[in-house]
């Protein structure tokens, strides 16, 4: 056995100096192994960007723009990435959109299901979000993952449900939740916002700082679009709107010549 | 031979740079500098310019320094916000900050801020993005504010708000979702310290406080952590030790004031008492 | 493969090192000596890169020789010791650096002390009772340890060296059969049998 | 196809980890255990969420901490909990704590080729009714100590522990010698301490404080009255008793 | 393994009242291989100015011969004694004169500063290798077992000690660090600097 | 095509569970034993143990890269290691000495690991390499060495229980299982105090082959019989001071005052073993702990007042202080 305790606990490497040759006994320096793993052969392919969503006083509100991109490509521009389960739950994804769909096929058979059972319950979002984060996890485990962020909102029995789960089946709940470029560009609004607020703010609130934050989002995040839809879940259960237009303003570039020096 | 290595000519010295290859082959990584995550930012308003900075520098995941500053002096009416290596930061802005100064003396003329520009994008493209200095310059010259972002490879950008570093993006979300056109002083402040915040409590990278500066056309006025949210709670306890907790085996002393008995010889041949030489 | 030893004792600095001169998985030379006589009171034991090594010993010795001409009485053994750290140091700058692990031994002959200073070829330099260089040094100094005596007799520190070889000879996959062993104390070098 | 034709391994350079920072750490004390964990959940410059508790009530008298990457973490406490669920219908009782130790030993070392990234730590009070604490290595190695950090800011934390809760490298004033267990406030003292310590330090650590006391059956929780934020979580009266305090510290 | 570990060695700094304290470990190592138990890492720049220089060995020594020259270069052109902060500011520059090649050295200073009133006034500072300055007003560590020091340190650490106080604490912050970490320990040494006297104390440390 | 068979094949909550499974990748080892008393035995209770592989085609590879080593911080799973252990043979049974450091890059990440495993009242096991692999398998060992001794009314002899283990951990080989252990133990079969009287030497060798006996067993597969072994980082500093005190004829003390005095001496000079050093004794009638010693206190002031000790620190300072090497002469005092 090889008695020097840097090598142990993992697999040997015959490959590297296996009679440690010289003192310095380390495997030969390689990149950071986990910046090699991200490096991906499968990758997303047709992709959406970010979702954002926020808890607000009545139940909880989801935007996604309606773009799906293929690499730098604006692929489609008309496609919907909120998706109604059930009742009283909504999820929005971003990522795969193929995947996305695999995932509502696989979400409407277990509604099926559960309604054939005829057994007076239904999927709640707390019970969605598990599923989910199920099969999320599973197919992390196997190697072979769904690649999407996932956001599941809810409204039932009076309480409001807001929650994560991504491709590694990575999972929690905040009052305010973004996935892509919305978790560095839209959170620190929606935190602002929201955080210690939720029941302060009025549904027009709640639209209003969604539209400011999907302005935002389309002015910094190349992959977005300025169409969006707004899904709205509370005690009247799940809306989702038409899609919006967002008003966007470049006037100051105007005042702007080159890149520096440059006046005229 | 040890004199020739001490004494350096002007610039980089590029000698160990063999040796590190060396130990790199030999299988040995080789450590990271202290860099700033940082959010800084900058922005126009109505007389000027406002710089800002959180004041947190890290070592990986470890904070290093809670309460750095990362904007740093140019001249009297320029300064300038470092993101990236902080030794890179602090030795370029320190550098041009020297060569505007030659710069104003040799022409006889308030500096202005297109030249620190100029200088200091060649300089960085000169060295190809391995001076990884992340800049937000700023400042009011004769042409009025001026406001910069220099990237480590030397590109540049003017823009009338502008923000770099890790909490970037946070702090840019604050500006397209609140700047205009010519804002009051203090809107403009209160804006900028939102940008930082918002870098400071949503990026791990940036922390601690806030620092501001105001440059106008007369003035600049640097507000050293203008904003202080993050001040640590007081301790449960105290932990003093007893004195003696800690074993040592030796111990010396050596006293720094030396006590010298002079005595004055009286009775000789000069009247003005010359004290003799105690060494 | 080279393995070094050096002890201190009442009055000297034993050095000892093996004798093979190896290539690849051949064995050139199993009567080499690797231990330079620098001047009447210092020793160096020297390991690593072959080539290296002899240059970067006659370099030593050419210097250290240069400085007793110049200046008619050689180097103390710390400032000796001192020198060759910072050669070393240096040349690990250049395009093409010394690889020498060394063990310097010496008596210093106004003081009345033997020294020995153990250093590698990064050029890191420490004054120590004992030393070893090679996988020598990973049986050796806890024996030493547990041995070693500064005041041992020229006979008790051979004695105790032995117990190092004999170890070495017991553990080690390669075992190298014979070593040079040198004493410098007041009255200068001598080369012993082991 | 959905039907599982798609068996055989697949080849892909897909990373199934990450670290979601944090810090949890564990004290036991000679009635009684506190086990706390900071409520941040990051990955890398992001903060996810302010508030996802790494600790976790299981039994009466057992809690665990659960630190590293979170979906691993999260399902594995799901997987002991129902492991404890099957002892619980099987057994009529609880599973005492050093069987939950063990338990999580061989749940962790099934997976020892395609480990948890998650590291462990298992805090109650024993049958015998003494505080105790168990860590855990990410492939099951264990132990049961009287003190413990893991996670992110571990090695800020330990040596500090090392110091005040063993009294590591300290002479005892003449003629004393130092307690064995310190008491329930002092604890809570260092506890705290110790995470806004680390919270300066470490960019991984912050939010929220969470720490979870466990006292022994008939002895009694000195030094929690006085404390804000405290939640009795204790099922019987009679019976070991469980607490839980709340804490924020900084957010940025 | 970086190159910081390959021979070990950390060392600390804290501000006290009207007192500074700096201490080391002693260990040299080969990785893990320890060499020598008595490896003095921290060294006199002026009677008010210590320098320690954890990090790779070799240059520690060639370091301190540098800045030995340097400061004496200066007392010699400036006839003057050079003062912790004008120090602290040739420590960097001397650094990051070597940017594409750095000395594997963090060093990190103690000494006490002259005031306008003639009195003096702590002053601790660290840098990284590549010389980028790091005043703080409490503590300043750097070395193999630097993370150790700095969570020890935000917990014991308490302002205007007195300088027996200061030694209390600096050492059982160092003490306790270093037995965590492979790399550091083999014994310590603690240096006391105030107005009129500097304390060297050796400290009995785990030699494990 | 199956797939849509089965989903409307049943509708019973069974169909539920079984599709539940297929989905969500559930343990092999969750099966209907589970239920039963055996709960909450983890994959113990169910004969060989089963281990989950990641499902990618070189899982060897896919374990080094994620898995920890000090070379490459960048590995987050850091696993524990434990370092320097050591066994010998002597007349008076086998001394089993073991440090308790464990170390998870450059972070001592425990000073009090048990490295001694007592598998039974007869057999230790110890602890180099992998913790969790040593703790592992020596209990899984232990269980077995139990169902021995059940079905066979008779102690497993150390050669089988060593084979055993063996055997064990070779079908791992090459999986990433790091291992090095010594089981020690005292077969029986020769009765000693008969032996002792008057007995030719070919039958005193016999009973050295039967009384104590000290297998050395690796996870490459290695098993060796012999006297004196020592495993870990720190073992050749070990054997630098074991080997030269070594004798077969020593006495109990003095074979516990050098088992002791070689764990202080790789604790000393390595980096990855220390803290304190665990002294077993195992003789005829079973194993015996001998104590706990706190290598920072052997090296200041030694292991206090136990059979053998020297009386003083084992450190090389204290026990040179007040020596020098300079030979002055005594009139010119000290330079």
């Amino acid at each position: 056995m090889d008695h020097f305790p840097t090598n142990w606990g993992r697999p040997r490497n015959d490959a590297a100096d296996p009679y440690g040759t010289y003192p310095i006994h380390q495997r030969p320096a390689t990149k950071d192994t986990f910046a090699e793993g991200v490096q991906r052969t499968q990758q997303p392919i047709v992709t959406g960007t970010s979702v954002l969503a926020i808890q607000y006083k009545d139940g909880i509100m989801m935007a996604a723009d309606n773009l799906a991109s293929y690499g730098s490509l604006a692929r489609f521009k008309d496609i919907q990435r909120l998706h109604k389960v059930g009742t009283s739950t909504v999820i929005g994804a971003s990522g795969d959109m193929s995947d996305f769909q695999a995932i509502q096929t696989l979400l409407d058979e277990v509604v099926t299901d559960e309604f054939t059972h005829g057994d007076g319950h239904d999927l709640g979002p707390a019970e969605v979000h598990e599923y989910l984060s199920r099969v999320m996890y599973s197919r992390r485990s196997k190697i072979n993952p769904l690649w999407n962020s996932i956001l599941v909102g809810g409204f039932r029995d009076g309480k409001r449900f807001l929650a994560y789960v991504d491709l590694l089946g990575t999972t929690y709940s905040a009052p305010s939740i973004a996935t892509g470029y919305g978790a560095y560009i839209a959170i620190p609004l929606l935190r602002a916002a929201v955080d210690g607020r939720v029941d302060e703010l009025t549904e027009e609130n709640a639209r209003a700082l969604l539209h400011d934050c999907m302005r935002v989002l389309f002015y910094r995040d190349a992959r977005s679009l300025d169409k969006y839809q707004i899904a709205t879940v509370n005690a009247s259960g799940v809306h989702i709107s038409d899609q919006i237009h967002l008003d966007t303003s470049w006037s100051f570039a105007e005042g702007i010549r080159g890149y520096g020096a440059q006046t005229q | 031979m040890a004199a020739a290595s001490v004494y350096s000519g002007a610039g980089f010295d590029f000698t160990n740079e063999i040796r590190n290859n060396f130990l790199t082959e030999r299988g040995i990584p080789l450590p990271k500098a202290t860099s700033t995550g940082t959010t800084i930012v900058g922005c126009l308003f109505k007389d000027g310019i406002i710089l800002g900075a959180d004041t947190r520098a890290t070592e990986g995941p470890i904070v290093a320094d809670k309460n750095c500053e990362k904007i740093h002096y140019i001249t009297d009416n320029i300064r300038c916000c470092g993101a990236g290596t902080a030794a890179d930061t602090e030795f370029t802005t320190a550098l041009i900050s020297s060569n505007m100064e030659l710069h104003a003396l040799s022409t006889g003329r308030k500096p202005r801020v297109v030249t620190a520009m100029t200088m200091l994008k060649q300089m960085l493209f000169r060295y190809q993005g391995h001076i990884g200095a992340a800049l937000v310059l700023g400042g009011v010259d004769v042409t009025g504010p001026q406001l910069f972002t220099i990237h480590p490879h030397g590109s540049t950008d003017k823009l009338p708000y502008v923000t770099m570093g890790s909490g970037s993006l946070a702090a840019m979300a604050v500006f397209e979702a609140k700047w205009r056109p010519n804002l009051e002083r203090a809107e403009a402040l209160d804006l900028v310290s939102a940008a930082i915040s918002a870098g400071i409590f949503n990026d791990l990278g940036s922390g601690s406080n806030v620092d501001a500066c105001v440059i106008t056309a007369s003035h600049t006025e640097m507000l050293r952590n203008f904003v202080r949210p993050n001040e640590r709670v007081q301790k449960e306890r105290s932990y003093t030790f007893r004195r003696g907790t800690t074993e040592f085996k030796k111990e010396e002393v050596r006293a720094l004031v030396v006590e010298e008995d002079v005595t004055f010889i009286s009775g000789g041949r000069g009247t003005e008492g010359e004290a003799m030489d105690t060494s | 493969m080279d393995i070094s030893f050096a002890l201190t004792g009442k009055g000297y600095v034993i050095v000892a090192a093996d004798t093979v001169a190896a290539r690849s998985i051949v064995k050139m030379k199993v009567d080499e000596d690797k231990i330079k006589v620098l001047s009447p009171h210092l020793l160096m034991a020297y390991s690593g890169e072959p080539g290296d090594t002899v240059q970067f010993a006659e370099y030593v010795e050419r210097n250290i020789r240069l400085y007793q001409i110049r200046n008619t009485h050689a180097l103390r053994p710390p400032s000796a010791a001192s020198w060759i750290r910072r050669t070393l140091a240096d040349s690990l700058r250049s395009r093409k650096p010394y690889a020498v692990n060394l063990l310097v031994g010496g008596y210093d002959t106004s003081t009345h002390n033997p020294h020995l200073y153990w250093i590698d070829y990064l050029g890191t330099m420490s004054e120590v009772p004992f030393a070893a260089h090679g996988y020598g040094a990973y049986f050796a100094l806890s024996l030493l340890d547990r041995y070693h005596d500064p005041e041992a007799s020229v006979e008790e520190g051979l004695a105790t060296l032995k117990r190092c070889i004999d170890e070495v000879a017991k553990r080690l996959v390669v075992n190298p059969e014979k070593y040079k062993v040198k004493i410098v104390d007041k009255d200068g070098v001598r080369e012993v049998e082991i | 196809m959905p039907d599982g034709s798609f068996a055989h391994p697949q080849q892909r350079q897909f990373n199934p980890y990450t670290d979601n920072g944090g810090t949890i750490l564990a004290i036991a004390g000679a009635d009684f255990t506190v086990i706390a964990g900071d409520t941040r959940q990051s990955e890398g410059y992001s903060i996810q969420t302010r508030y996802a508790p790494k600790v976790f009530r299981l039994t009466d008298r057992a809690v665990l901490a659960v630190n590293g990457f979170a979906a691993d973490g999260n399902m594995f406490v799901k997987k002991v909990k129902q492991r404890l669920e099957w002892y619980r219908h099987a057994h009529a009782k609880d599973m005492p704590l050093h069987a939950i130790a063990r338990l999580i030993q061989t749940m962790l070392y099934a997976q020892r080729f395609f480990p948890y990234y998650v590291y462990n730590i298992l805090g109650g009070i024993e049958e015998d009714g003494s505080g105790a604490v168990y860590s855990f290595d990410p492939v099951g190695s264990y132990e049961r100590e009287a003190c413990r950090a893991a996670g992110a800011a571990q090695s800020l934390v330990q040596p500090f522990l090392d110091n005040q809760i063993y009294f590591k490298n300290q002479k005892a004033a003449a003629g004393q010698s130092h307690p064995a267990h310190l008491p329930l406030s002092d604890v809570l003292a260092i506890v705290i301490d110790s995470f806004t310590s680390a919270t300066e330090r470490h960019i991984e650590v912050g939010d929220g404080l969470e720490i979870y006391v466990v006292v022994a059956k008939g002895r009694s929780p000195q030094g929690l009255e006085t404390m804000r934020n405290v939640q009795e979580l204790s099922t019987r009266p009679d019976g070991d008793r469980m607490f839980i305090l709340r804490r924020e510290l900084k957010k940025d | 393994m970086s190159i910081m570990e390959y021979n070990g060695g950390s060392v600390i700094a804290m501000v006290g009242k009207d007192c500074v304290a700096i201490a080391s470990d002693l260990r040299l190592g080969n990785q893990a291989l320890g060499i020598s138990s008595n490896f003095q890492k921290i060294f006199p720049m002026t009677n008010r100015i210590f320098l320690g220089l954890p990090g790779l060995a070799t240059d520690v020594t060639t370091l301190k011969e540098t800045f030995r020259y340097r400061v004496n270069m200066f007392t010699i052109k400036e006839e003057r004694e050079i003062e912790p902060e004008t120090f602290a500011h040739l420590v960097s520059s001397t650094l990051y004169e070597r940017r594409f090649g750095p000395w594997f050295i963090e060093p990190v200073m103690a000494g006490l500063q002259k005031t306008h009133d003639g009195g003096y006034k702590p002053y601790i500072a660290a840098t990284d290798l590549i010389g980028c300055l790091n005043f703080a007003k409490d503590f300043v560590v750097a070395g193999t077992a630097s993370t150790k020091l700095f969570g020890v340190a935000e917990g014991l650490w308490e302002p205007d000690l007195e300088p027996e106080d200061l030694f209390e604490t600096i050492s059982q912050t160092l003490l306790n660090a270093v037995d965590r970490d492979a790399y550091s320990g083999w014994g310590a040494e603690v240096y006391v600097l105030t107005k009129d006297k500097v304390i060297k104390r050796t400290l009995k440390g785990r030699m494990d | 095509m199956n797939s849509f068979l089965t989903r409307y094949s049943s509708t019973s909550p069974e169909a539920d569970i079984r599709k539940a499974k297929e989905l969500f990748d559930e343990d092999g080892d969750v099966s209907d034993v589970m239920w039963g008393s055996a709960s909450g035995f983890g994959n113990l209770a169910s004969g060989v143990p089963m281990f989950k592989l990641p499902s990618v085609p070189d899982p060897t590879s896919f374990l080094r890269m994620h898995t920890d080593d000090h070379a490459d911080p960048s590995c987050r799973i850091k696993i524990k290691h434990g370092t320097t252990t050591l066994a010998f043979r002597f007349q008076g049974g086998v001394i089993v000495a073991v440090d308790s450091r464990a170390t998870a890059g450059s972070y001592v990440a425990s000073g009090t690991v048990k490295k001694v495993i007592e598998i039974n009242p007869y057999l230790l096991g110890t602890m180099a390499g992998g913790a969790a692999d040593c703790q592992y398998w020596e209990t899984y060992l232990g269980i077995q060495c139990r169902l021995h001794e059940l079905r066979n009314r008779e102690r497993i002899s150390v050669a089988a229980a060593s084979k055993y283990l063996s055997n064990l951990v070779y079908s791992y080989k090459g999986m990433g299982l790091s291992m090095g252990t010594m089981i020690c133990g005292w077969d029986k079969t020769v009765r000693i105090p008969e032996m002792n009287r008057d007995c030719t030497e070919a039958i005193r060798a016999n009973c050295r082959l039967q009384g104590p006996a000290i297998f050395y067993v690796d996870s490459d597969g290695s098993r060796l019989k012999g006297d004196l072994f020592s495993v870990g980082s720190g073992s050749t500093f070990a054997y630098g001071v074991l080997d030269q005190g070594y004798r077969w004829d020593l006495t109990d003390a003095e074979a516990q005052e050098l088992g002791r005095r070689s764990i202080y001496a790789a604790g000393h000079r390595d980096a990855f073993s220390g803290n304190t050093v665990n002294l077993y004794h195992v003789k005829q009638d079973g194993w015996q702990f001998i104590g706990n010693y706190d290598v920072s206190k052997l090296h200041y002031e030694g292991p206090g007042d136990v059979p053998g000790a020297p009386g003083t620190g084992y450190g090389y300072d204290l026990r040179v202080a007040g020596r020098t090497s300079s030979d002055a002469p005594q009139s010119e005092g000290q330079a």
